[in-house]
């Protein structure tokens, strides 16, 4: 049953190997983007530090919907995904394979690199738990929305912009609950409620995504 | 009645640029939205005929087999 | 038995065909002809269940293709225009991945490198797919079919296009094989193949709108 | 055994599939001008009940008179999409054509509602809170609101299959859908969070009755004008969509001789 599941799990981690430059490539723009910001607030200690946790949030969406457009496109190019969708196992379990792929390539970089980034910020360090564990949580559920996005968006031109206007709206809850995170510790009312809900968030998109995206990916095949 | 004079009414308390921008704004997307609507019904229907025209002969062959066929 | 009913296809805003009808039992061959654009590639993708009729249906076992999915894509081999390689990967990871993730759970390693080696790709089995010529890249999508014996129905899109002569005899040989161990096979091509017996040819060219 | 033959008859369903937009262009037509009159007859009461009975609010003076349209937009705004929502998920079980057209239809003058919500909640914003925005739960979730209506209409027009573009279509909005009430409380939330509770368009309990009045009328008026607009939208839709079929080419026909006449 999850043969193709693992199957397309350990094709995509290879692949991403194989072209492991274009995955630093996300991972600079993260940086550059974080780092761009104390020259257009200016370096006031105290400022950094209130901004950071947002900084660092906005960030990592952008970075990670710089590479979605690419989540499906070779494969819709060459045929791969005519014979997946032939596969007798379920879609949803391939289309989880993928995800699961795009998320540990694209978004646990992310999630490891930005503790050493937000000390560029003076982030208190009690607060770097919670902004991993906030990124932890929240950029699954960035990768299984995108996802559905891509597949909706494939092989239509101008796919890149238009992917970046479906999706990001419906980023913004989850903008909300992870920056809110690391706010509320600050703030001192503990980041409990907001991983909480980030964690729900993650649970109710795992349960729903797959299948949307599944679905759209059947449709764009039409 | 509200108002003492039509001026009264049009200066809106003092608030006229809000409520009358607001009015403004809402009639001309309005107006422009049927206008859009309107023109797009006429552009349709336009660029159909002329698609049948263009491709009136061979519409008319292929429709008579499809006719056979039935 | 593949079974389709009244099909009509529409591309875009174009009916490429209606009231198509086809039977297709066990042993059986059929070669969808017709001039370019006639709808051959739609017809196929239709008989995979991967774009759904306009009207009319397709059932397999008679049971319609949307109510039985699982089962007929078990019983589907579909190789279609592109040839589903990454050019990244090795023809042996591409032919891996192409059986694990189709559901061919008892196709390990060794058996792809047997089909590879029998289609004439002992050579390239570690090289990535960018390398390969037009008939190599070919013949790693057509190594499923040696793997593929337990699926009855094969559906090819233009199997014959970029192969040398004796590459032509041998997948009609393959295919003549299947047909007479009960399988089934519908195909599209333009040029003669030498088949054991005459497949039947569906004009797609006379449903045409 | 292969028998290749060609079907001497159309199947009922296959029929009765071709048939419904058929028989819903006549309708539309013939409906929308009686909701287009009734939403200028509804918008000249509810205007006048809001002008000239509607009594000035003792806090905001004559600014609040935005009230009736401001709200109506936001309402509809708000509706039209789930409406639209509501279509596409029609449309995706049971398969009807026309249920896309009819989401599609509604797009633009939901959009269009919403951004004159967000238009009017500014211009009001001004005078009452002395600025033209705050990042207020409600302004915040009706514009992301405008960019899923924005994103619906992009995905809808950019792909250029329309089988493709209707299923699309209606996965984005149901997305969308299931998306807009976590908007809105996540907004809420962050929003309280900030700014605590000090600004907020919760307007005072003790509205005059006129003042409702005039709001409701306002809003069957906008329902009616949306309505209508639908429908003239989803007859230019259905021709497009079925411009191949025999009735098209009739109505086509019928078309082009009024134009001749006119002309």
């Amino acid at each position: 049953m999850l043969s193709a599941f693992l199957a397309v799990l350990r094709r995509d981690l290879l692949l991403s190997w194989r072209g492991r430059a274009d995955l630093l490539v996300t991972l600079a723009f993260f940086v550059i983007v974080v780092c761009l910001f104390p020259f257009g607030v200016g370096a006031e200690t105290n400022q950094l530090r209130a901004i950071a946790p947002g900084v660092l949030w906005v960030a990592a969406l952008l970075a990670s919907l710089l590479s979605l457009h690419r989540l499906f496109a070779q494969d819709h190019a060459d045929g791969t995904l005519e014979q997946l969708l032939l596969s007798s196992e379920p879609a949803v379990l391939w289309v989880a394979g993928k995800i699961v792929a795009f998320w540990l390539t694209t978004g646990l970089p992310l999630v490891v690199a930005a503790p050493g980034l937000a000390l560029l910020f003076d982030l208190e360090q009690g607060a770097l738990p919670v902004l991993t564990l906030s990124l932890a949580l929240g950029t699954p559920i960035l990768a299984l929305l995108g996802a559905v996005g891509a597949a909706l968006t494939l092989g239509v031109r101008g796919g890149g912009m238009l992917l970046a206007l479906l999706v990001l709206p419906l980023y913004v809850p989850v903008l909300i609950f992870g920056a809110g995170a690391v706010d509320a510790y600050l703030g001192g009312t503990g980041a409990a409620a907001h991983l909480l809900l980030l964690g729900g968030g993650l649970a109710g998109a795992l349960a729903l995504a797959p299948w949307a995206c599944a679905a759209a990916l059947r449709i764009a095949m039409e | 009645m509200q108002w003492e004079s039509w001026s009264a009414f049009w200066q809106m308390g003092g608030a006229a640029p809000y409520v009358w921008g607001s009015y403004g704004v809402t009639l001309a997307l309005i107006v422009a939205e049927l206008v859009l609507v309107i023109r797009r019904r006429k552009d349709t229907v336009n660029r159909l005929l002329r698609w049948r025209r263009a491709l009136g002969k061979d519409v008319g062959g292929s429709q008579a087999r499809m006719e056979s066929v039935e | 038995m593949l079974q389709a009913t009244d099909l009509a296809c529409l591309k875009g805003d174009r009916l490429l065909f209606r009231g198509l009808a086809l039977t297709l039992a066990p042993g059986d061959l059929l070669r969808v002809a017709g001039p370019n654009g006639v709808g051959k590639t739609s017809l196929l993708r239709l008989l995979t269940g991967l774009t759904h009729p306009e009207a009319g249906e397709v059932s397999w076992q008679g049971v319609a293709l949307r109510r039985n999915r699982e089962r007929f894509h078990r019983a589907l081999l579909y190789l279609g225009h592109a040839a589903a390689l990454n050019d990244m990967l090795s023809p042996l990871e591409n032919l891996r991945f192409a059986c694990a993730a189709a559901g061919d759970e008892d196709v390990d390693e060794e058996r792809c490198v047997q089909a590879l080696v029998r289609i004439g790709l002992a050579e390239q089995l570690d090289l990535p797919a960018r390398v390969l010529s037009q008939g190599q890249r070919r013949r790693v999508g057509l190594a499923r079919l040696f793997l593929s014996a337990q699926r009855p129905l094969w559906v090819l899109d233009e199997p014959f296009t970029a192969l040398d002569v004796n590459a032509v005899a041998e997948l009609a040989t393959t295919l003549s094989d299947h047909c007479a161990a009960g399988g089934i096979v519908v195909l599209t091509t333009h040029q003669e193949a030498p088949f054991a017996r005459p497949p039947q040819v569906l004009d797609l060219g006379s449903y045409a709108c | 055994m292969t028998t290749l033959t060609r079907a001497p008859v159309r199947s009922p369903e296959g029929l009765l599939r071709f048939a419904a937009p058929q028989q819903f262009y006549p309708l539309a037509g013939r409906l929308a001008p009686w909701f287009a009159w009734a939403a200028a007859l509804l918008t000249v009461v509810g205007l006048y009940i809001g002008f000239f009975v509607a009594p000035t609010d003792f806090q905001q003076g004559e600014v609040y008179r935005v009230i009736f349209i401001h709200v109506p937009a936001a309402w509809m705004s708000m509706f039209i999409y789930l409406v639209m929502a509501f279509w596409a998920a029609v449309g995706l079980v049971m398969n009807t054509r026309l249920s896309f057209i009819m989401s599609q239809a509604l797009a633009p003058t939901g959009a269009m509602f919403c951004f004159v919500a967000l238009w009017t909640g500014a211009v009001w914003g001004k005078p009452t809170w002395g600025t033209y925005w705050v990042w207020d739960a409600r302004l915040t979730s009706q514009l992301l609101l405008l960019f899923l209506y924005f994103g619906f209409i992009a995905l809808t027009r950019a792909i250029e299959d329309p089988r493709r573009a209707d299923r699309a279509g209606a996965i984005i909005a149901l997305v969308g859908a299931v998306n807009v009430p976590i908007i809105y409380f996540s907004v809420q939330w962050w929003n309280t969070l900030h700014q605590g509770a000090s600004v907020s368009l919760t307007r005072a309990p003790s509205m005059a009755s006129t003042m409702l009045a005039g709001m409701l009328i306002m809003a069957i008026a906008a329902w009616m004008y949306a309505i209508a607009v639908a429908l003239w939208r989803v007859r230019a839709l259905i021709l497009e969509r079925e411009r191949h079929t025999e009735w098209v080419g009739e109505v086509l026909a019928a078309e082009a001789q009024t134009q001749g006449r006119a002309r």
